[in-house]
C-alpha cells in the first residue's frame, strides 16, 4: 500500500476551482515528482496534504496519509502530524525563517512539541540534525539567527526543520528555483541523500523538467489543475506520449534557430569595457575604524562587437548586475572607462549622455516590475521616445509604437491596454518592444527569461533571436541560466567574485570550461538529456 | 549598534541646539511684557524697569541666549520670572505628576491594545474583530476631553469612586495619588489603545502573511502557539514605534486633559508661562519635552534592537 | 510557484468596483458626505440665524423649532453644529494641504536626491516630531493671535513631515523598481520620473495619509478651538461649543453632547473612508482579504 | 478583569475614607481661579496674591471690611492734623511676626519707605504718592506725613499693596510670605495649592479653622465636579455660567454678592469714531444691558449707568441716561455722519464675562450696523495693546480697584478721555475729607462720565459666592481682592 493516496481531489477558492479531480500516489521511500507551469495547481495540492490551504479554500475528495484521510482529519490531529509524520520545505530560504529566532530554537521547536523533549535534549537533537544538512555547530552554532546565513544555509535550516523527527512523507515546494545552479545541486544531492538514508518518501514540486528527471523516480504533471500524465519519469520524459509533455519537454531544451553569427570578420567594437572597479562602502561595525570598501566588480574589461550577442554569466552576488548597470550609465564606475560607439560613458553628464542612451537600451528579468502600472501599453512603449532630438508628434509616436509592437508580435491594438491585461510572456514582449522603438545598437538584457514558464521562454529566446537577426542589434545577456547562454549567444563571459575569469565562443566555453568556477557552473546546470542519461544508467 | 548609536547621540544633540535657537527666537517674538504682567495695570514705569533689571530682561538678545544655552549645558534651567525661583525645581514638580500620568495611560493603553490586537487578529474577519475593531474605530474618533469630561461626571460627580480632579501630592500616599490619576489616564489612555489595537491588529496580520508562520505551522505547532511564539515578536515593531509616539504625545499633550482635571502637570506649566510671558520657563520645558521626545526615540530603537536581532548589526 | 500579484492598480473602473463593495469605504463615504452636504448648506440657510442672540431663549431643551436646542446665548445648536462643519473641514482641509504641499515635495526631492540632502531634509523633519505640537499650536496662536487661520498654519506645520516621510518612504520603495531603471534608461531626469512614476504610485498612500491626517485635523481643531485658539465668535467652532458645554453639564447635557457626537462622527467617518480607501487601494492588505 | 475589579474598589475604600471624617472640621479646601506669581501683596499686581494672605498671613495699619469699611489693623487708632496732612497712628503692642520677630513702628516705617522707594516694584505706588514723609516716633507710634491732604488715606493703607512686611524677611515673602496675620503660610505645591495654618500666636482673637487650602481651579469646567465631588468645599467666586447648576442643591449655598468690577465696554475716546460724543451716546443706547448681563454672567450681576459700585453709599443710579433703544441708537448714528454703520474691533481678554459678554454686546451694536471683529487677546497682549499701546477700538474689561472713578482723571489712561471739569472733580475729592461733600463730589463725577457716555456702562460683576452649606462667615461681598477667613468656622 502506498503511504500517500491521493484521490478524486477537488479544491476550490471562494468559487473559483483550483484543482479537477487530482489522483496522485506515492510509496514508501520514494521520489515522486510533480511538474507544472505556474498556475498548474501543484503548490495546493501540497498544500492540501499538509493541511494549510487558505481560508477560503474548499476540498472534496481524499488525501490518505498511512491510513488517515486528512482531508477529514480534525486541526488537533493535522497537528500531531505536521512536523512529526509529515515534512515540508519551501521555496523562498530568505522568508521561511522567523527572523527573531536563533536557528537552534527553530529546528528544536518542533522537536520539543511533538517528543516532548526537555531543551537540552532537544537542542542535542537539533545540533545533529543541522550537523546533518551541512551546518556544523562549529561553524554554524545554534545561536545563529536567520539573517547571519546565506540564502543555500538557510534552506539547508529549513530542511533540517523539516527532517528533524524523520518524517515519514517529505514535501519540497520548488526548493531550489529561489537559489543559483551551483546551490540548486547541493540542495538537491542533500534532499537525495537524506531521503535516502532515512527512507522517507518525497514529493519533489518543481516546474523544472531536468530537476525532477534527476531526482524523482516517479513524475506527475499537472496543467491548469489537472493531471496530464502520471509514470516512470523515464519512460514519460523518454516518450513523451502526451502533447503537453512533448511540449514541456520541448520547450526546455529549446535552441532558437539563428542564422550563422553575421560575418566571421571582426565589426568595430561597440562597447568597450576597460579596467572597471566599482566598490560599495560598508557601515561601520565599530566605532573609529573605517572598514575595507566591499569590491563589486574587479578590474573588468572585454569588448562586445557590433551586431553581436554575448552572455555575461556567473553566480548571484557575483557582481554581473553592477556591471550591466555602469554599463546603462545607471550607475558610475569607481574607476577605470567604459566607452560605447567610441566615447566615454563614465563621466557625461545625463544630458551628454541621451544620444547614448537611444543606442542603448535594457530589458530586464521581472516582467511584473518593469512597467508602470499605471500607464497604458502605448506610453510605456513611447518611453524612449523622450531620447529623440524631436518630439514625435502624437501621431508619429503612435506608428512607432504600433510598428514596434508589431515587431515583437503583438498587436497594434494592445497599445490601449493596461500592463496587468497580458501574460507575463507578453508583458516581456512589450519590454522589448520599449527597448527597441528607438532603434538601439546594443540592448542589455538582465535575466530576461528566467521568470517565465518553459514553454513561454522558448517564445520569447526567439523573439531574440529574431530581431538580432533582422535589426543586428548587439545584445549582452546578464544570466545565471546556461540554457539561455547555449540558446543564443555567440559568446560567453564567466564572472566570479567580481572578476572575469572565463571567456570565448559559447560552445567552447560550455563543452570545455577550463576554469573552476566555470566548470562548477556548468556541471551544476540541469540538462534534462543528461538527466534522462543519468535516469537510465541507474 | 553602538556606532549607530553613537551618531544618533550626535544628531540628538544637534537637534537640541537647532530646537533651542527656535525656540529663543519664536519667544522672543512673542508680544507682551513679562514685567507689565506681574505689576498690572497702574505700574509706575520706575517700578516696571526695576522689575525687569530683576528679571533680566533687559541684557540683549544674544547675551541672553548664550547665557541661557550655557546654563542648559551645565543642568541650569534659568530662575522663572514669575516664580522666581529655579525653572528646574518647577519642572521637578510637574514631571512628578506628568511622568506618572504619562506611564500611566502607556501602561493601560498597552494593556488593553495587545490583546485585543491579536486577538482581533487571530479571529480575522469573524463577527468578534468587526465588533472589537469597530469599537475601535469609534475609540479613536473620540476626542479625549470630551470622554474626560464623560468621565468625570459618571465617576467622580455621579459614583463619588475617585476625586473629580486635583493632584494631592504624592507625600499623601502613593495610593492618593494614583487614584486622583486614575480618570486622567484612562480618558487619555482609551483612544490610544483604539489607535494601538488597530496598530497591533494590522502588524499581526501582515505577520500572519508572511512565510515564517506557514514553516511554523508545519512543524506542528497550533494556531494559538504560533500566533504568541512566533507572530507577536515579529509585529512589535510597528506597535513599538506607535507607542515611542504615544509616550511623547503623552507626556507634553496634555493640557487639555490637565485643564479638564486640573492637574499640576508639564502640560499646564507651560500654558500659564505661555499667558504670563515667563519665557524662560516655557524655553526650559519645551527644550525638556524635546529632549525627551529624541531620548525616546533612541530608547525605542534600542528595544528594535532588542525586537529584531536583524537591526543589531545591520545598523 | 505563486499566483499572480495583484497589482496595485488597474484601470479605474476596476478601482470603482472594489470600492463599491467595499463596507468601510460606503459608510465613511456616506457620513463624509453628510457632514460635507451640511456644511455646504449652511452657507445658504440654516434654521435659525445665529448671529442674531435670542437671549431670552437661552439653554433650551430639544424642541421641534430648535432639534438640537439652544446655547447659553439663545442660538440654535443645530445651526452652529452645520456651520461649525464649515470651520472644522475648512481647517483640516487646508492643514492637510499645506502638509501635502510642502511635505510632499520635500520627502520627493529627498528620495531623489538621496545622500545629504535626503539626511538634512530627514533631520529637519526630526525636529520638527521632536517638538510637542499642542504646546507648540498653543504658542504659535500666542504670538499670531488665536483665529482659524492661526490653527490651520499651526496643525498644517505638523503635517508637513508626516507627509514628508510617507512620500519619502514610498518614493524610496519605487526608486528601486525596475519601470524607473527603464525610464532612467530612457534618459529621463529626476524631475519627471517623480512626476510620472513616482507620484502616481504614491498616490494611493498618500490619499490614505490624507484621510487620516484630515480626521486628526479635525481632532486637532477640536482641541485648540475648546483652549479657545481656534475660530473666534461669531463664528461657531465645534471644540468651542464643547467648552462653553462644560460650565452647563449638569443642567444642559444636550449642550455638549451634540458638538460632540459631531465631531465622534465626522472622525468615524473619515477614518472608516480612509480604511477603505487602504482596503481598495493597497495591494498588499488587498492581498489579505 | 477581575484585578481591575479589585482595583477599583481599593480606589472606592480610599475615597470613602477621605470623605469620611466629615464632623466638626477645622479643615477648608477653597478653590481659587488663578495661581499667584508669587506670595508678595505688595510686589506685584495679581489679585490672586491678595486673595491668599491678605488679612490671613499679612497686615496692614487698616484693613478693609466686609462692606469696604476701612477698619483698624495694625493700628488700634490714629489721629488727623486739622490741617489734613499728618497722621498718627497708635500702632498694636504685643504683635509677632510669624517668624518670631516682634512688630514695631520701625517696620511700617520699612514697609512705606520701600514701598516709594525708586527702585520699588510695588504695582500701585500711585497709593503711596501723597507720603512725605515718616517718622517712627517709639515703637508703638508712626507719624505719616503727606505733602497735601488725602481724603483716601486711610483706605489706601488698607489695600493689600500696603501691608506690613519685616525688613529681615520682606526679601522672601514672594516664595516663603511672614507677615502678622492669624494665618501662618505652609506649604505652596506649585500649580496645585496654597496652604496655610493658624497661627497659635496671634494677637487678635484666634481663628476656628485650623488649616486652609487655597487650590488652583483655573477652568470653570473643573470647577463643577470639584464641588459635586466635595474636592473643594467653597468657591467665593465659582463662574457665573456654572451656578445655575448648584442653584436647587440643598448642600450649598449660593450667595450673590457683590464686587469692586465696573465691567465696562471701555471705548478709545481719541479715535475716530469713537471720539464723536453721538456715537459714544448711540452705543450706550443700543446696549441692552438685561442681556448682556444674562450672556455674560448668567444673569447675574447689577446693571450700572456710570463707573461706580452699587455697593457704595455715593453710588447713584445712572442706568436710565441713555436707555435701550434701538431706533434712537441709529439716529444718533445717522447724525454722527455714519447712517450705514462702521466697523471695528473688540477686544476681548480671556475672563468669561468679556469674551461671552462680547458677543452679546457684538451682536447688539450690529443691530445699529456697527459691524465688530472680535479680536480675542491674552492678559498679556491685553496690556500691551490695549492698556499701554491704547491700540484699540473697543474692549471688554472689569475694573476691579475699589473707588476708582479718578481713573478717568488720569492723562494718558488707556480711554484716552479728557474733561478739565471732571478733573477738577476729582481734585478736590482729593482733598475734601468730610463725608457728605464727598459724596456730592462722587455723584457728581458719576453724572459727568455718564452723559459724556466715555465708555459702555454694564453692570457690576457680581460675587457669584458658592459653599459647602455648613460653612459659616465666609464673605459675602468683594469689597477689595481678598478672601478673609478670619471669621470663617464649620457649623457644628
Amino acid at each position: 500500500m502506498s503511504l500517500l493516496e491521493i484521490e478524486n481531489l477537488s479544491l476550490d477558492i471562494g468559487g473559483t476551482p483550483i484543482l479537477k479531480d487530482i489522483s496522485l500516489s506515492i510509496g514508501r521511500g520514494e521520489v515522486m515528482g510533480l511538474v507544472g507551469e505556474s498556475g498548474s495547481g501543484k503548490s495546493m495540492t501540497a498544500l492540501a496534504v499538509m493541511g494549510l490551504l487558505p481560508h477560503a479554500a474548499r476540498a472534496r475528495g481524499s488525501i490518505m496519509f498511512d491510513g488517515i484521510d486528512l482531508v477529514a482529519a480534525p486541526e488537533a490531529a493535522m497537528c500531531r502530524l505536521r512536523g512529526d509524520d509529515l515534512g515540508m520545505v519551501f521555496q523562498e530560504p530568505m522568508t521561511a525563517l522567523n527572523p527573531v529566532k536563533t536557528i537552534g530554537e527553530q529546528v528544536a521547536e518542533g522537536i520539543r512539541w511533538h517528543t516532548g523533549a526537555n531543551r537540552a535534549d532537544a537542542e542535542t537533537r537539533a545540533r545533529a540534525m543541522l550537523h546533518r544538512v551541512g551546518l556544523p555547530e562549529a561553524q554554524f552554532p545554534l545561536t545563529r539567527y536567520p539573517h547571519e546565513l546565506s540564502g543555500g544555509q538557510r534552506q539547508r535550516v529549513v530542511i533540517a526543520i523539516a527532517c528533524a523527527l524523520k518524517p515519514k512523507l517529505l514535501i519540497a515546494d520548488e526548493p531550489t528555483t529561489a537559489l543559483d545552479v551551483v546551490l540548486q545541486a547541493q540542495i538537491l544531492k542533500l534532499l537525495k541523500s537524506l531521503v535516502a538514508e532515512d527512507g522517507m518518501s518525497l514529493l519533489l514540486i518543481s516546474h523544472d523538467l531536468a530537476v525532477v528527471a534527476d531526482m524523482a523516480e516517479r513524475i506527475t504533471i499537472m496543467r491548469h489543475g489537472e493531471v496530464m500524465e502520471a509514470g516512470n519519469t523515464k519512460q514519460t520524459l523518454s516518450q513523451r506520449a502526451h502533447p503537453y509533455t512533448r511540449q514541456l519537454a520541448e520547450a526546455s531544451t529549446h535552441v532558437p534557430h539563428r542564422p550563422q553569427s553575421p560575418g566571421q570578420s571582426k565589426p568595430a567594437p561597440l562597447l568597450q569595457v576597460k579596467e572597471v572597479v566599482r566598490d560599495y562602502p560598508v557601515r561601520a561595525r565599530r566605532l573609529f575604524t573605517r572598514p575595507a570598501p566591499f569590491r563589486a566588480v574587479d578590474h573588468v574589461s572585454f569588448e562586445l562587437p557590433a551586431g553581436r550577442s554575448m552572455a555575461l554569466v556567473g553566480r548571484s552576488g557575483c557582481g554581473k548586475s553592477t556591471l550591466a548597470r555602469m554599463i546603462l550609465a545607471l550607475d558610475r564606475p569607481t574607476a577605470g572607462s567604459i566607452r560605447f560607439q567610441g566615447e566615454a560613458l563614465e563621466d557625461k553628464s545625463e544630458d551628454a549622455l541621451r544620444p547614448h542612451r537611444r543606442n542603448m537600451q535594457v530589458v530586464f528579468q521581472d516582467p511584473y516590475g518593469s512597467f508602470n502600472p499605471r500607464h497604458k501599453v502605448e506610453r510605456l512603449v513611447a518611453e524612449p521616445l523622450h531620447l529623440l532630438d524631436r518630439r514625435p508628434s502624437p501621431a508619429e509616436r503612435r506608428e512607432s509604437v504600433a510598428e514596434a509592437l508589431s515587431q515583437v508580435g503583438l498587436s497594434p491594438a494592445d497599445m490601449e491596454k493596461y500592463p496587468h491585461e497580458f501574460s507575463g510572456g507578453q508583458r516581456q514582449r512589450i519590454s522589448i518592444a520599449r527597448a527597441i522603438i528607438t532603434r538601439p545598437k546594443l540592448i542589455v538584457a538582465d535575466e530576461p527569461v528566467s521568470a517565465l514558464d518553459v514553454s513561454i521562454r522558448a517564445q520569447v529566446l526567439d523573439l531574440f533571436a529574431d530581431l538580432n537577426a533582422r535589426l543586428g542589434v548587439a545584445y549582452l545577456f546578464i544570466t545565471h541560466d546556461l540554457t539561455v547562454a547555449r540558446a543564443i549567444t555567440d559568446e560567453v563571459m564567466v564572472m566570479h567574485d567580481g572578476r572575469i575569469v572565463e571567456r570565448g565562443p559559447t560552445a567552447r566555453v560550455l563543452h570545455h570550461p577550463e576554469t573552476v568556477p566555470a566548470r562548477a557552473l556548468i556541471d551544476a546546470a540541469p540538462d534534462l538529456e543528461r538527466a534522462l542519461q543519468r535516469q537510465g544508467a541507474a | 549598534m553602538i556606532p549607530y548609536l553613537a551618531k544618533r547621540l550626535l544628531t540628538g544633540l544637534l537637534t537640541l541646539l537647532a530646537a533651542s535657537i527656535i525656540v529663543f527666537s519664536v519667544l522672543e517674538v512673542l508680544p507682551g511684557d513679562p514685567a507689565r504682567i506681574m505689576l498690572g495695570m497702574n505700574a509706575s514705569p520706575e517700578a516696571l524697569a526695576a522689575l525687569r533689571m530683576e528679571m533680566g530682561i533687559d541684557q540683549p538678545v544674544l547675551a541672553r541666549y548664550l547665557d541661557w544655552v550655557a546654563g542648559l549645558a551645565t543642568g541650569d534651567f534659568g530662575r522663572s520670572y514669575t516664580y522666581s525661583t529655579p525653572v528646574i525645581d518647577l519642572i521637578a514638580e510637574r514631571v512628578a505628576v506628568s511622568l506618572p500620568l504619562a506611564l500611566l495611560a502607556l501602561a493601560l493603553s498597552t494593556l488593553i491594545a495587545l490583546p485585543v490586537g491579536v486577538y482581533a487578529a487571530s479571529r480575522r474577519g469573524t463577527l468578534s474583530d468587526t465588533l472589537t475593531m469597530g469599537l475601535a474605530q469609534v475609540g479613536v474618533a473620540i476626542p479625549n476631553f470630551w470622554f474626560a469630561m464623560l468621565l468625570v461626571y459618571v465617576f467622580a460627580v455621579g459614583l463619588r469612586l475617585v476625586p473629580a480632579g486635583g493632584f494631592p501630592g504624592w507625600d499623601q500616599g502613593i495610593l492618593q495619588g494614583l487614584a486622583a490619576l486614575l480618570l486622567p489616564a484612562v480618558s487619555l489612555a482609551l483612544p490610544q489603545a483604539a489607535i494601538l489595537a488597530r496598530v497591533t491588529r494590522s502588524a499581526m496580520l501582515e505577520v500572519l502573511g508572511e512565510d515564517y508562520i506557514r514553516t511554523a505551522r508545519a512543524k506542528g505547532l497550533p494556531r494559538r502557539a504560533v500566533l504568541w511564539r512566533h507572530a507577536l515578536r515579529n509585529a512589535l515593531i510597528p506597535v513599538l514605534t506607535i507607542m515611542g509616539l504615544q509616550f511623547a504625545f503623552l507626556l507634553a499633550g496634555t493640557i487639555i486633559i490637565e485643564n479638564v482635571f486640573y492637574l499640576p502637570g508639564l502640560g499646564r506649566l507651560v500654558f500659564q508661562a505661555i499667558s504670563q510671558r515667563d519665557l524662560i520657563v516655557v524655553e526650559g520645558v519645551v527644550m525638556l519635552l524635546v529632549a525627551t521626545v529624541i531620548a525616546v526615540n533612541m530608547l525605542v530603537d534600542v528595544c528594535y534592537a532588542i525586537a529584531d536581532p536583524r537591526l543589531r548589526t545591520a545598523r | 510557484m505563486s499566483l499572480d500579484p495583484v497589482f496595485i492598480a488597474g484601470p479605474e473602473r476596476h478601482i470603482l468596483r472594489q470600492a463599491l463593495s467595499n463596507r468601510s469605504f460606503l459608510i465613511g463615504l456616506a457620513i463624509v458626505a453628510l457632514v460635507a452636504a451640511m456644511a455646504i448648506v449652511s452657507f445658504v440657510w440654516t434654521p435659525h440665524d445665529i448671529t442674531r442672540l435670542q437671549v431670552s431663549d437661552r439653554m433650551q431643551g430639544l424642541s421641534l423649532a430648535y432639534p438640537f436646542g439652544t446655547d447659553h446665548l439663545g442660538r440654535d445648536i443645530l445651526s452652529m453644529i452645520m456651520i461649525g462643519a464649515r470651520n472644522s473641514i475648512a481647517v483640516a482641509i487646508l492643514a492637510v494641504g499645506i502638509g501635502i504641499g510642502l511635505g510632499v515635495p520635500l520627502g520627493c526631492w529627498a528620495a531623489a536626491r538621496g545622500g545629504w540632502l535626503d539626511e538634512a531634509v530627514m533631520r529637519v523633519n526630526d525636529l520638527v516630531f521632536a517638538f510637542p505640537a499642542l504646546l507648540s499650536a498653543v504658542m504659535i496662536t500666542a504670538i499670531f493671535g488665536p483665529s482659524a487661520i492661526n490653527a490651520i498654519i499651526a496643525i498644517g506645520i505638523f503635517n508637513v513631515p508626516v507627509f514628508a516621510r510617507v512620500a519619502r518612504a514610498g518614493a524610496l520603495a519605487i526608486w528601486p523598481r525596475e519601470y524607473v531603471l527603464a525610464a532612467r534608461a530612457s534618459g529621463k531626469g529626476r524631475f519627471l520620473i517623480t512626476v510620472e512614476h513616482i507620484l502616481p504610485n504614491i498616490a494611493s498612500v498618500l490619499l490614505v495619509q490624507g484621510t487620516i491626517q484630515f480626521a486628526l485635523g479635525i481632532l486637532a481643531e477640536a482641541g485648540l478651538s475648546y483652549l479657545g485658539l481656534g475660530a473666534q465668535p461669531p463664528m461657531p467652532s465645534w471644540g468651542r461649543m464643547l467648552f462653553d458645554a462644560q460650565t452647563r453639564m449638569v443642567v444642559a447635557p444636550h449642550l455638549a453632547l451634540f458638538p460632540g457626537l459631531a465631531i465622534v462622527v465626522t472622525v468615524l467617518g473619515l477614518n472608516l473612508l480612509g480604511d477603505g480607501l487602504r482596503d481598495v487601494l493597497d495591494p498588499r492588505v488587498r492581498r489579505q482579504r | 478583569m477581575k484585578k481591575l475589579a479589585a482595583f477599583l474598589g481599593a480606589t472606592a475604600v480610599v475615597a470613602a475614607m477621605s470623605s469620611a471624617a466629615y464632623a466638626a472640621r477645622t479643615d477648608l479646601v477653597l478653590g481659587v481661579v488663578l495661581e499667584p506669581p508669587h506670595l508678595d501683596p505688595t510686589a506685584g499686581a495679581a489679585a490672586a496674591i491678595d486673595e491668599i494672605v491678605y488679612a490671613n498671613v499679612f497686615e496692614g495699619l487698616t484693613r478693609i471690611g466686609q462692606n469696604g469699611e476701612v477698619q483698624p489693623a495694625l493700628a488700634e487708632s490714629w489721629e488727623i492734623s486739622d490741617d489734613g496732612k499728618s497722621y498718627t497712628f497708635k500702632l498694636r503692642e504685643g504683635v509677632t511676626f510669624h517668624d518670631g520677630t516682634s512688630f514695631e513702628a520701625e517696620d511700617v516705617k520699612f514697609t512705606l519707605e520701600r514701598a516709594m522707594a525708586d527702585d520699588s516694584t510695588n504695582a500701585q505706588k500711585v497709593l503711596f504718592s501723597a507720603i512725605e514723609s515718616v517718622e517712627a516716633v517709639d515703637p508703638a507710634t508712626l507719624k505719616v506725613t503727606l505733602d497735601h491732604p488725602q481724603g483716601s488715606f486711610l483706605y489706601n493703607m488698607g489695600w493689600g499693596d500696603a501691608v506690613v512686611v519685616a525688613p529681615e524677611t520682606a526679601d522672601g515673602n514672594k516664595e516663603k510670605p511672614v507677615g502678622t496675620g492669624p494665618f501662618k503660610f505652609e506649604n505652596w505645591a506649585k500649580g496645585s495649592s496654597v496652604t496655610i495654618v493658624k497661627n497659635p500666636d496671634y494677637w487678635g482673637e484666634p481663628v476656628a479653622l485650623d488649616k486652609a487650602e487655597f487650590r488652583f481651579i483655573p477652568d470653570a469646567a473643573a470647577a463643577i465636579p470639584a464641588l459635586l465631588s466635595g474636592d473643594v468645599h467653597a468657591f467665593p467666586m465659582f463662574p457665573a455660567d456654572a451656578v445655575t447648576q448648584v442653584q436647587g442643591d440643598p448642600r450649598f449655598e449660593v450667595v450673590i454678592g457683590a464686587t469692586e468690577g465696573e465691567t465696562i465696554l471701555a471705548t478709545n475716546n481719541g479715535k475716530e469714531p469713537f471720539n464723536d460724543l453721538k456715537v459714544r451716546q448711540a452705543i450706550a443706547h443700543a446696549l441692552n444691558r438685561d442681556e448682556i448681563i444674562m450672556g455674560a454672567s448668567n444673569g447675574f450681576g447689577v446693571p450700572i449707568g456710570s463707573h461706580f459700585s452699587p455697593a457704595n453709599e455715593a453710588y447713584v443710579d445712572l442706568t436710565g441716561t441713555y436707555p435701550y433703544d434701538v431706533e434712537k441708537a441709529k439716529a444718533l448714528l445717522a447724525e454722527a455722519g455714519y447712517p450705514d454703520g462702521f466697523s471695528g474691533t473688540l477686544k476681548l481678554p480671556p475672563p468669561a464675562y468679556a469674551r461671552q459678554g462680547g458677543e452679546v454686546v457684538a451682536s447688539q451694536l450690529r443691530e445699529i450696523g456697527i459691524d465688530l471683529e472680535i479680536v480675542p487677546v491674552e492678559w498679556a497682549q491685553w496690556l500691551e495693546q490695549v492698556f499701554t499701546n491704547k491700540d484699540y477700538d473697543l474692549t471688554i474689561v472689569s475694573h476691579t480697584e475699589p473707588n476708582d472713578i479718578n481713573i478717568y482723571a488720569r492723562d494718558d489712561y488707556y480711554f484716552n478721555y479728557d474733561n478739565d471739569a471732571f478733573d477738577a472733580v476729582i481734585e478736590e475729592l482729593d482733598r475734601v475729607s468730610d463725608p457728605d461733600k464727598r459724596n456730592e463730589l462722587y455723584a457728581k463725577a458719576q453724572r459727568i462720565i455718564a452723559e459724556d457716555a466715555v465708555n459702555g456702562f454694564m453692570f457690576q460683576l457680581p460675587k457669584t459666592g458658592v459653599w459647602d452649606a455648613k460653612l459659616e462667615g465666609m464673605w459675602e461681598n468683594m469689597p477689595i481682592q481678598a478672601n478673609d477667613l478670619t471669621g470663617v468656622r464649620w457649623a457644628e
